[in-house]
């Protein structure tokens, strides 16, 4: 078959065949239906985020020329309300999207390259050098998440915040990655193929980035999803706890703000209501579109009739 | 038959066999490194953080003389050197004394102490109960995969989970405490000094809404091991046997699935048993729960970081000795693990 | 309480606690029941509940009344101080309390370098000496005349501590003085303590035999709120009876509702708000440290900015208006040293005026908005809020915005107190938003102005003193050397206001609000309270114990029925047990049922 | 390549795993085997389920190393330094059992055979060599498999690529350790008869590593026994299958179907256990000829008991590490037509 | 009566791509006292088999056809009669005794529970304690040390579990035994073991044997008749001492083929195997579905789905180069 053989060599047979294998999952992802209402979900609420100076003037973050008063109940013209500075909710919360995604992504890269890395080198390497590696996380795994970050929250805090919330998300939130990363690199350790590159000559770095990195990356990504939803948590109870960045409305520092200015006593109940659920739909559609993928990845956990 | 009497005895000894010294010293040194790896970060970690903590706790608004700042600073301990500091940090914490808390003026080891057992009533209750709660829905879960029953168990569970604890403490608070709700709960602290109600009740009463709020949302976690545990271990050719021999559904479940299945949530629940000091941060602070959490959380304005210091080296410590029973205690209850 | 409660089955008896017992909701824990050690506010106001000083507050104003000591006088130089002490006073335990006790308490705080004098300390810098010529006379003897000595022997000043407890006591650093180590807390003031539980609540009980009349309650218990929304909760269910420091907001909840059943009150405190300006740090030898704007080392542009800032709107906004716009650096409340400017010197709002000051100055209007200096430079200035004060990174962006009209670029960054005051020291800022707490004297106020207070230099370590403005103006500290000698307060007051017109002439701060101390309390419950001063002021955490010895338990007209929360909440949560047991299990059965069979 | 000395050679080796006492490793799991493969030679090694086949089939490869002893490749002893052993393990070529796990299931069919090439730097056409290898491998036309992913072949497909991949370097030497085990009967002969036929055609060495005399029989030259990390027998095919010297050779026989006329010898007593190796003959624990009484006979029964075996020496006879004068049991009759064939060494 | 009969059993797993036919129309029985061998490639629809008999396939899997058990309908069971009838009449050897066993159970205890489960109301009651020498007299009989009741499934080698398993299976002393692939994995040695071990139990207790095998020397010396299957269906069938030396069925032939015997000189040096691929149950070739892989094959074959004939006495291939088309199943049944 002529149209085959054309140029294997330079991969490109390679990557249709990995193209197919992305449409084959979408396929299966489509058949989903809690991904594809997860990802539904994900897509609506990236829209918003990027489109927020289109649904939200820009103005309504101002607190000089706030358009409200004090506040005010959800009505006609401030949907979700306002906040003691007149300004509306839902103004906060749709460019409070754009911070909480950023600061998750950007945490889950951190934690994703470090976790992978970590991992992989644990899992690849034996005697010290892994023991090196698998002593590292299980210490980050013992150290508690929150105490830790509180921690590094001191120790960045010359940083501009918003870099230190995502620097202090992503160092303490890889171990899990790591942990998982390593089981399953140790997997792909024990499978002949990696004995035969060895028998072929290979060396640590051929090894680990022909045959482990690759045959990991699948979990990690499903992994990814996870993750992101775990930062968006920790930003909103880091911002909770005041270690947020108070300048840049994220859904953490609305909820702060309505905690520290006494929004419940004040009976300003949306001030509290709105921002927490839209951490709740947000964090739960990664849950679902993580859990899909793992799911169509990992075949132990398809639903057998 | 004899033999029956005779191996019996012999296998259970072989059982605490399986706790070799070897196996059992390594564990130890090998919690006792991590312990020692932990400590020195923890030192130095505090060591490089920001500020000047005689100025911090020099009432500001009162005129000072920098010489009393520095004999302030002196008393704080600064001014050695570092590696003296180390040492000196070192041999206190052998003979179990840490600093001494700038704010809570008093050793860190009684400011810990005192709120160490609020904290472990209140997030071990919320545990156990998630424990409880979250294993058995999701062997239920996982044994009918694919049910209405595991599909809404998991949706249900992790809804729960996506919820930040200390969001879903305040609804409940708006709803169940205050007095425009419900008000059926007391709104905060552990108990209330003018209550008529016997002590440990009166605990219970407070204990009621911080330890709902924990438990649904640790609920997800052990929901969703036990219900993969149980999914991989569904289509074992051992419960293939048991089904031919001619067991119930059910006892094949219970008698077969769902002791192997219970193994990794084990691990999960001293994993988390750890974890318990240092989850409840959020929580205490929001019904101002005398506990560790809240301690945190005080100490963190300030920052008093010879107290900072010294819960994170307890919240450390749990995890760690948790770990390490858990260890201890897993050939016991795993035969194949004797094995290794 | 003779009225029997209904259906109340689980206590019929008298409870443990008394029906009358006064309790009182506090937003910061006790750090220290040790009055050598605490320092938070509710940790004094303990102490004035178990100790007595040799004078008191005043209701009326704060000034000096007698307590203790009976009455005092100077000598005519000013260096000695006698005191005639209170007879018939007793500690707790029995023991009388004599002039031995005063001294022991006073002459620890003079041993240099000690806790104690760490603590007190400060305002007894010049002491020499102090003697106890017999069991009711103390004498202090200082260097130097010191007007503001009697201060530091107010509540909230040195407490005199039993000296047959305290001389036992070895290291005084970490003693807990909370009867935790088997020894009595003994103590002669108006209430005891009996139970300290740290995190939760801390209870007093009366003191029957006190020399000032027993208090009318038998109980005063301090309950520990982390978090302030649950306090106000605590306080609408009647769960406690009073909370002392509520923030705007929270009073603002309270007020809106207007319970008839809660009493409001809301008073000047001695808390100053600022926005601090970096005048050109240098350290004491004048020697320039830091990176601060050269541009706000000019008079104008620091005057600009206050024009820029509209502080009604602020203190309305971000305060909803409990506060009062504030010119003049000292708190109406410390009322003998007040000094407001007259009103034409005031700068209120007015940002075509800022404008005009800025052009004057010489900054032009830049490309994008922001002016530019004569060097080049760009009016960027850094802005300080700090990380524990929600309201100040609140107030930031409106002074943000405020600026940005006039030229301004303000560039907002939140940090901690800690850091703040290392930034401060260092001379490493701009603006920053901060507060002070003046004392009833204003030589404290002051002297944090001089050219002393700016920072030191030892080789390379800076170390701050307490200026945080690096004001250093010659006049001012003339003014300051002469305010500390004149012992007359009528000749004193007049430097002082002439050293305070100093500082606001030359704008060493913009000064934004006084704050107000923002009560609640129950009506229903209690009664009497005594505010300090007088129109409107704080009902405790005063100088001494007015409203804790005088308040009494309100006695409704006609008896209200008796609520019953306890027991009933017992009832339903043991309902709520029962049904979910009974559901758990139906629903269990039913399952075991149905899967039982027929499944593979 | 002419060389005086056999391409590959076993001397006194060791190999053990797991932490050491005075210097000898907890588990031995080869304990002392002497070997020699000549070029163009097939050498079968049998033996029971963890005798130390497969360690002793890594060490060739430099994948495990002896802790006494040494491997010679063309008589220069294995240098276990990273460059070299990378230059060795161009010519010394690895098939592992089972060709699924052996082939990465995110790279291609070109990818896995070109994976060598790759490692090595080797110049030249890149796509020709894998090409050739391929079809050498016996799958043509080779660019139909190039895309392809190793699930979407069969098993035997699979193992050819493995070969393939192999083949690609040139090698000198192929270890297969249990090539077809994993494999359907149907498919097992097809990959016999490439072995052979490559054999004959590249006058490749081959070391087949198996537990299936069977095997042997089909293609091997020389039949090793191993017993407990030693080689207890070996010799040419035939003759070891005709006429074992050995006991345990001699019960592994008798329970071939082909035997079944006879009474077999079933092996009682424990497994053998590589941390616990008996004194005296190895064996002796489980030797049905020290337990009816044959040895007792013989006059060596106490000799198997208490005196350490030596190791079969290197020489190409018919040879048994057997106290047990003679050939000491019945083979399988036919087997000894068997005329050697092929390029054996000689 | 004939102990076990399949009557053109057909079985489709559900799969995601619809149904997937392990099983074809295949016929068997098994009578007492005889062993029946049933060999073929691997995804052939052994195992399949083996499990439909006891109806232990996964709940969605479509079985078409009949089986009886002592005449009894297993099919159209009730569950409880089912789980009644499991392991008391027939209990099952699985293919891989390694994960056949409870890891965290006893061996003793895994014995002893389809005795509690099915034993007289006497031995229930006595409970676990009691059936102490009941399990250590099945553990001698299969030549494991008594004691080892005792011990965890991974104390014991492969070959020792193995004969736990079918210690197991004889517990509750059924008719029939369904032995999948007891041996594979296990080495030669301990092969020989235990398939003296099944042998001995069928000609001392007289039950009946299903064994399934990919070793055909194995099949050939142990059963009494045997039955090739390709592709979910029985291609030839009869009895074990000749089907091999003698195969009608291409198919079967091949298979032979492929087996070395040792001293055979035919084979020595030149090994023999089955070009081709085995077919995709999804995917089957028309016609006869080995036809592609045949050496033999003729245009008909492509076209012509041949079921079971005679071949010769006593056996029957599915082959048109076999005898002539038999007319009927009652034909077959005749010629047995
Ligand atoms: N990495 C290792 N660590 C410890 N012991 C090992 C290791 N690898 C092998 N062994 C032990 O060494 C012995 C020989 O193992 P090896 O794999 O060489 O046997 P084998 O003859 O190939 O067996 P099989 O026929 O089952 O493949 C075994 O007892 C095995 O348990
Ligand atoms: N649970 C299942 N769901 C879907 N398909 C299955 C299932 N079990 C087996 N199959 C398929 O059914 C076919 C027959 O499988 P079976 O296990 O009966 O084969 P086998 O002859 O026992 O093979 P082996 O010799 O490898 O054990 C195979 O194609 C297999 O992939
Ligand atoms: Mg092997
Ligand atoms: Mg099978």
């Amino acid at each position: 078959m002529t149209t085959t053989t054309v140029d294997v060599t330079r991969g490109s047979v390679a990557w249709a065949r990995r193209r197919a294998a992305l449409a084959g999952f979408w396929r299966q992802y489509r058949r989903d239906r809690e991904g594809l209402t997860g990802l539904i979900l994900l897509v609506l609420i990236a829209a918003v985020a990027v489109a927020a100076p289109l649904l939200a003037a820009e103005t309504g973050l101002s607190v000089t020329h706030a358009p409200g008063r004090p506040i005010e109940p959800p009505s006609g013209r401030f949907w979700m309300g306002t906040d003691f500075n007149g300004r509306p909710i839902m103004t906060l919360i749709i460019w409070g999207s754009r911070i909480s995604l950023i600061v998750g992504f950007a945490a889950t890269v951190i934690s994703m390259v470090i976790g992978t890395l970590v991992g992989v080198l644990a899992g690849h390497f034996t005697g010290w050098r892994g023991g090196v590696f698998n002593k590292l996380t299980d210490w980050f795994l013992v150290i508690p998440f929150l105490p830790l970050a509180i921690a590094l929250a001191q120790l960045f805090h010359g940083l501009p915040k918003l870099l230190a919330v995502i620097i202090v998300i992503g160092v303490t939130s890889w171990s899990g990655t790591a942990r998982l990363v390593r089981a399953q690199a140790l997997t792909v350790e024990a499978r002949p193929y990696l004995e035969r590159a060895k028998a072929l000559g290979a060396g640590h770095w051929h090894q680990v980035s022909h045959h482990v990195l690759p045959n990991v990356m699948p979990l990690v990504l499903a992994n990814t999803t996870l993750t992101v939803s775990i930062s968006i948590l920790a930003e909103t109870t880091l911002s909770f706890l005041g270690l947020g960045d108070p300048l840049h409305a994220s859904w953490g520092t609305v909820l702060h703000d309505a905690y520290a200015q006494a929004a419940i006593s004040n009976g300003a109940w949306w001030w509290v209501i709105f921002p927490g659920l839209s951490v709740v739909v947000v964090v739960r559609a990664f849950n679902m579109c993580g859990r899909a993928t793992e799911r169509i990845l990992d075949p132990r956990l398809r639903e057998r009739a | 038959m004899s033999t029956a009497q005779r191996t019996g005895g012999g296998a259970a000894r072989r059982r605490l066999r399986a706790l070799t010294p070897r196996y059992v010293a390594g564990k130890v040194v090998g919690a006792a490194v991590l312990l020692l790896f932990v400590t020195i970060f923890n030192y130095f970690l505090f060591r490089v953080m920001p500020g000047d903590p005689a100025k911090t706790f020099a009432p500001r608004g009162r005129n000072d003389d920098p010489a009393a700042l520095q004999a302030m600073r002196e008393r704080m301990g600064q001014g050695k050197p570092w590696w003296e500091k180390f040492l000196l940090y070192l041999d206190n914490l052998a003979h179990g004394e840490l600093e001494h808390s700038y704010s809570q003026h008093q050793p860190v080891v009684d400011a810990i102490a005192e709120r160490f057992w609020p904290t472990v009533l209140l997030s071990g209750t919320a545990l156990v109960l998630a424990a409880v709660i979250g294993m058995w829905l999701g062997a239920r879960a996982g044994w009918r995969h694919g049910s209405r029953f595991d599909r809404a168990t998991s949706a249900t569970s992790l809804t729960w989970y996506s919820v930040p604890e200390w969001w879903l403490g305040l609804i409940l608070i708006i709803v169940f405490a205050s007095k425009s709700g419900l008000g059926l709960f007391p709104v905060s602290g552990m108990s209330d000094p003018r209550s008529d109600l016997p002590y440990w009740l009166d605990v219970a009463h407070h204990m009621v809404l911080p330890v709902t709020a924990l438990t649904v949302v640790y609920i997800a976690q052990y929901t969703l091991v036990m219900r993969s545990s149980i999914i991989d271990e569904r289509y074992a050719d051992y419960l293939a046997a048991a089904r031919a021999k001619g067991l119930r559904d059910d006892q094949v479940r219970n008698r077969h699935a769902l002791r192997n299945a219970l193994l990794p949530s084990l691990t999960q629940l001293f994993l988390s048993l750890g974890f318990v000091v240092s989850g409840a941060i959020t929580i205490e602070t929001v019904f101002s729960w005398p506990g560790l959490g809240l301690l945190s959380e005080q100490a963190l304005s300030g920052p008093d970081y010879p107290l900072l210091e010294g819960v994170f080296l307890v919240f450390s410590a749990a995890v760690i000795v948790m770990n390490l029973i858990a260890d201890l205690i897993y050939p016991l209850i795993d035969p194949r693990v004797r094995a290794a | 309480d003779a009225t029997p409660s209904p259906g109340a089955t689980v206590s019929a008896s008298a409870p443990a606690h008394a029906k009358d017992a006064f309790v009182m909701g506090i937003k910061a824990d006790i750090d220290s029941l040790n009055p050598y050690v605490g320092l938070l506010v509710p940790a004094f106001d303990a102490y004035a509940l178990m100790y007595d000083y040799l004078t008191d507050g005043s209701p009326q104003d704060m000034t000096p009344v007698p307590s203790l000591a009976e009455k005092w006088e100077t000598s005519a130089d000013g260096l000695t101080w006698t005191f005639h002490l209170r007879k018939g006073v007793k500690w707790s335990d029995g023991k009388d309390l004599t002039s031995a006790d005063v001294k022991f308490s006073y002459e620890r705080v003079l041993v240099p370098d000690s806790t104690e004098n760490g603590q007190y300390g400060s305002s007894f810098s010049n002491v020499t000496k102090v003697e106890a010529p017999d069991a009711d006379t103390f004498v202090i003897h200082t260097s130097e005349p010191n007007a503001s000595l009697l201060a530091a022997t107010m509540a909230g000043g040195v407490p005199v501590v039993p000296k047959h407890i305290w001389e036992n006591i070895k290291d005084v650093g970490s003693y807990a003085n909370d009867g935790s180590d088997g020894k009595p807390v003994v103590g002669s003031g108006p209430f005891q303590l009996v139970e300290a539980k740290k995190g939760q609540y801390y209870r007093f009980k009366a003191n029957p035999g006190y020399w000032n009349g027993a208090p009318h309650i038998s109980e005063l218990t301090m309950v520990f709120f982390q978090n302030e929304e649950t306090m106000v909760q605590a306080l609408e269910k009647g769960e406690i009876d009073f909370i002392s420091a509520l923030t705007a907001k929270a009073f603002n909840a309270l007020k809106t509702k207007s319970d008839p059943t809660i009493t409001l009150n809301q008073g000047p405190s001695q808390y100053v708000y600022e926005l601090g300006l970096n005048t050109g740090a240098a350290t004491v030898d004048n020697t320039p440290i830091g990176d601060g704007h050269p541009a706000l080392k000019d008079v104008k542009v620091r005057q600009a900015i206050e024009y820029a800032i509209d502080k009604q709107t602020l203190v309305d906004k971000t305060l909803l208006g409990a506060a009062k716009v504030a010119y003049g650096e000292n708190s109406p409340l410390n009322s003998a040293w007040y000094w407001d400017p007259p009103a034409a010197m005031k700068r209120t709002f007015a940002p075509d005026k800022a404008r005009q000051l800025l052009d004057e100055a010489g900054y032009k209007a830049g490309a994008d908005g922001v002016r530019v200096g004569p060097d080049g430079k760009a009016l960027t200035f850094r802005l300080f809020a700090r990380s524990e004060a929600t309201e100040s990174q609140d107030q930031a962006r409106y002074i943000q915005e405020w600026l940005k009209e006039i030229g301004i670029k303000a560039d907002v960054q939140v940090v901690s107190n800690d850091a703040l005051t290392d930034l401060i020291g260092k001379g490493k800022y701009d603006m920053f938003l901060w507060d002070w707490w003046w004392g009833p004297d204003p030589e404290g106020l002051l002297s944090v102005f001089t050219c002393s207070q700016r920072s030191t230099k030892d080789g390379d370590a800076i170390s701050g003193g307490w200026s945080d403005s690096f004001y250093c103006n010659p006049e001012f500290e003339n003014l300051y050397k002469q305010h500390v000698a004149e012992m007359d307060p009528a000749k004193r007051k007049v430097i002082v206001d002439k050293a305070l017109e100093n500082l606001y002439v030359n704008a060493v701060y913009a000064t934004l609000y006084y704050d107000q101390t923002l009560q609640a309390y129950r009506n229903d419950r209690f009664t009497g309270f005594v505010p300090q001063p007088a129109s409107g002021g704080s009902m405790v955490a005063q100088i001494g114990t007015w409203s804790y010895r005088a308040i009494k338990p309100y006695t409704a007209p006609a008896a209200a029925p008796e609520d019953s929360g306890g027991s009933r909440t017992v009832l339903i949560i043991a309902g709520a047990v029962v049904l979910l047991l009974a559901v758990g299990g139906a629903v269990f059965a039913m399952r075991r049922r149905s899967t039982a069979d027929d499944r593979e | 390549m002419t060389s005086v000395h056999p391409v590959l050679e076993v001397r006194d080796l060791h190999v053990g795993f797991g932490p050491r006492k005075g210097g000898v490793p907890e588990v031995r799991a080869v304990d002392g085997v002497e070997l020699t493969a000549e070029r163009g030679q097939i050498i079968a090694l049998a033996g029971e389920s963890g005798c130390g086949k497969t360690t002793l089939a890594r060490t060739l490869l430099g994948l495990a190393q002896p802790w006494r002893g040494q491997v010679l490749y063309h008589g220069k002893p294995l240098d276990y330094r990273n460059s070299a052993l990378k230059a060795y393990r161009r010519k010394v070529q690895l098939v592992l059992q089972d060709p699924t796990g052996a082939l990465n299931p995110r790279r291609t069919v070109y990818e896995a055979v070109a994976e060598g090439l790759r490692i090595h730097r080797v110049p030249g056409d890149e796509r020709a060599q894998v090409a050739q290898a391929l079809s050498r491998a016996g799958l043509r036309p080779a660019e139909n498999f190039f895309g392809r992913y190793p699930h979407e072949l069969s098993g035997g497909q699979r193992q050819r690529v493995v070969i393939a991949g192999a083949l690609v370097l040139n090698p000198e030497v192929i270890v297969a350790d249990e090539p077809v085990s994993s494999l359907d009967a149907s498919v097992r002969g097809e990959i016999l008869a490439l072995l052979m036929s490559l054999r004959d055609e590249l006058g490749l060495t081959v070391l087949v590593v198996t537990h299936d005399l069977g095997l042997a029989w089909n293609i091997a030259d020389q039949l090793a026994v191993m017993y407990l990390g030693r080689i207890v027998e070996i010799g040419r095919t035939e003759q070891v299958l005709a006429a074992p010297k050995h006991p345990y050779t001699e019960a592994l026989l008798s329970v071939l179907p082909e035997t079944r006329h006879r009474e077999p010898v079933i092996l009682t007593g424990e497994a053998p256990d590589p941390r616990h190796i008996p004194d005296g003959c190895r064996f002796h624990p489980r030797c049905p000829a020290l337990a009816d009484g044959r040895a007792q006979r013989a006059g060596v029964a106490d000799r198997c008991v208490g005196e350490p075996l030596q190791m079969l020496p290197l020489h190409r006879a018919h040879a048994a590490a057997c106290l047990l004068p003679g050939h000491i049991g019945d083979g399988i009759a036919g087997a000894a037509g068997g005329v050697p064939t092929g390029v054996t060494a000689s | 009566m004939t102990l076990l009969e399949i009557q053109d059993l057909h079985v489709d797993y559900k799969i995601a791509g619809g149904l997937l036919p392990a099983v074809r129309g295949v016929d068997l029985t098994v009578g007492k006292g005889q062993i029946l061998g049933v060999a073929g490639e691997s995804g052939c629809g052994k195992s399949t088999l083996a499990s439909a008999v006891l109806r232990l396939l996964p709940a969605s899997t479509r079985v078409r056809g009949r089986i009886s058990l002592h005449g009894e309908d297993v099919l159209g069971m009730s569950w409880g009669r089912l789980r009644a009838v499991r392991w008391s009449e027939a209990s099952i050897v699985f293919q891989g005794a390694m994960s056949g066993l409870n890891p965290v159970h006893r061996i003793g205890d895994q014995i002893a529970e389809p005795i509690l489960l099915h034993g007289t109301p006497a031995q229930r009651k006595a409970g676990r304690k009691a059936l102490a020498g009941k399990v250590g007299e099945l553990l001698e009989s299969v030549g494991v040390p008594a004691w080892r009741a005792q011990s965890y499934p991974h104390e014991l080698s492969g070959g020792q579990r193995q004969r736990v398993m079918i210690a197991m299976a004889l517990a509750c002393e059924p008719d029939l035994i369904i032995a999948d692939e007891p041996t594979t994995a296990l080495d030669v040695m301990v092969q020989a073991q235990v398939m003296a071990l099944l042998k001995s139990l069928v000609t001392e207790r007289g039950v009946g044997m299903m064994l399934i095998s990919h070793d055909l020397s194995v099949l050939s010396h142990v059963c009494d008749r045997v039955a090739v299957m390709y592709a979910g269906r029985v291609v030839e069938e009869g009895p074990a001492a000749t089907l091999f030396s003698d195969a009608c069925h291409p198919y079967a032939k091949a298979l032979a083929g492929a087996f070395p015997v040792i001293g055979d000189m035919a084979s020595r040096r030149a090994p023999r195997g089955l070009p081709g691929d085995p077919p995709y149950p999804l995917d089957l070739p028309g016609g006869c579905p080995f036809h592609p892989r045949c050496a033999v094959a003729i245009e008909q074959c492509a076209t012509e789905d041949v079921r079971l004939r005679p071949a010769a006495p006593g056996r029957a291939a599915a082959c048109v180069h076999v005898g002539v088309a038999s007319e009927s199943a009652t034909a077959l049944e005749n010629l047995r």
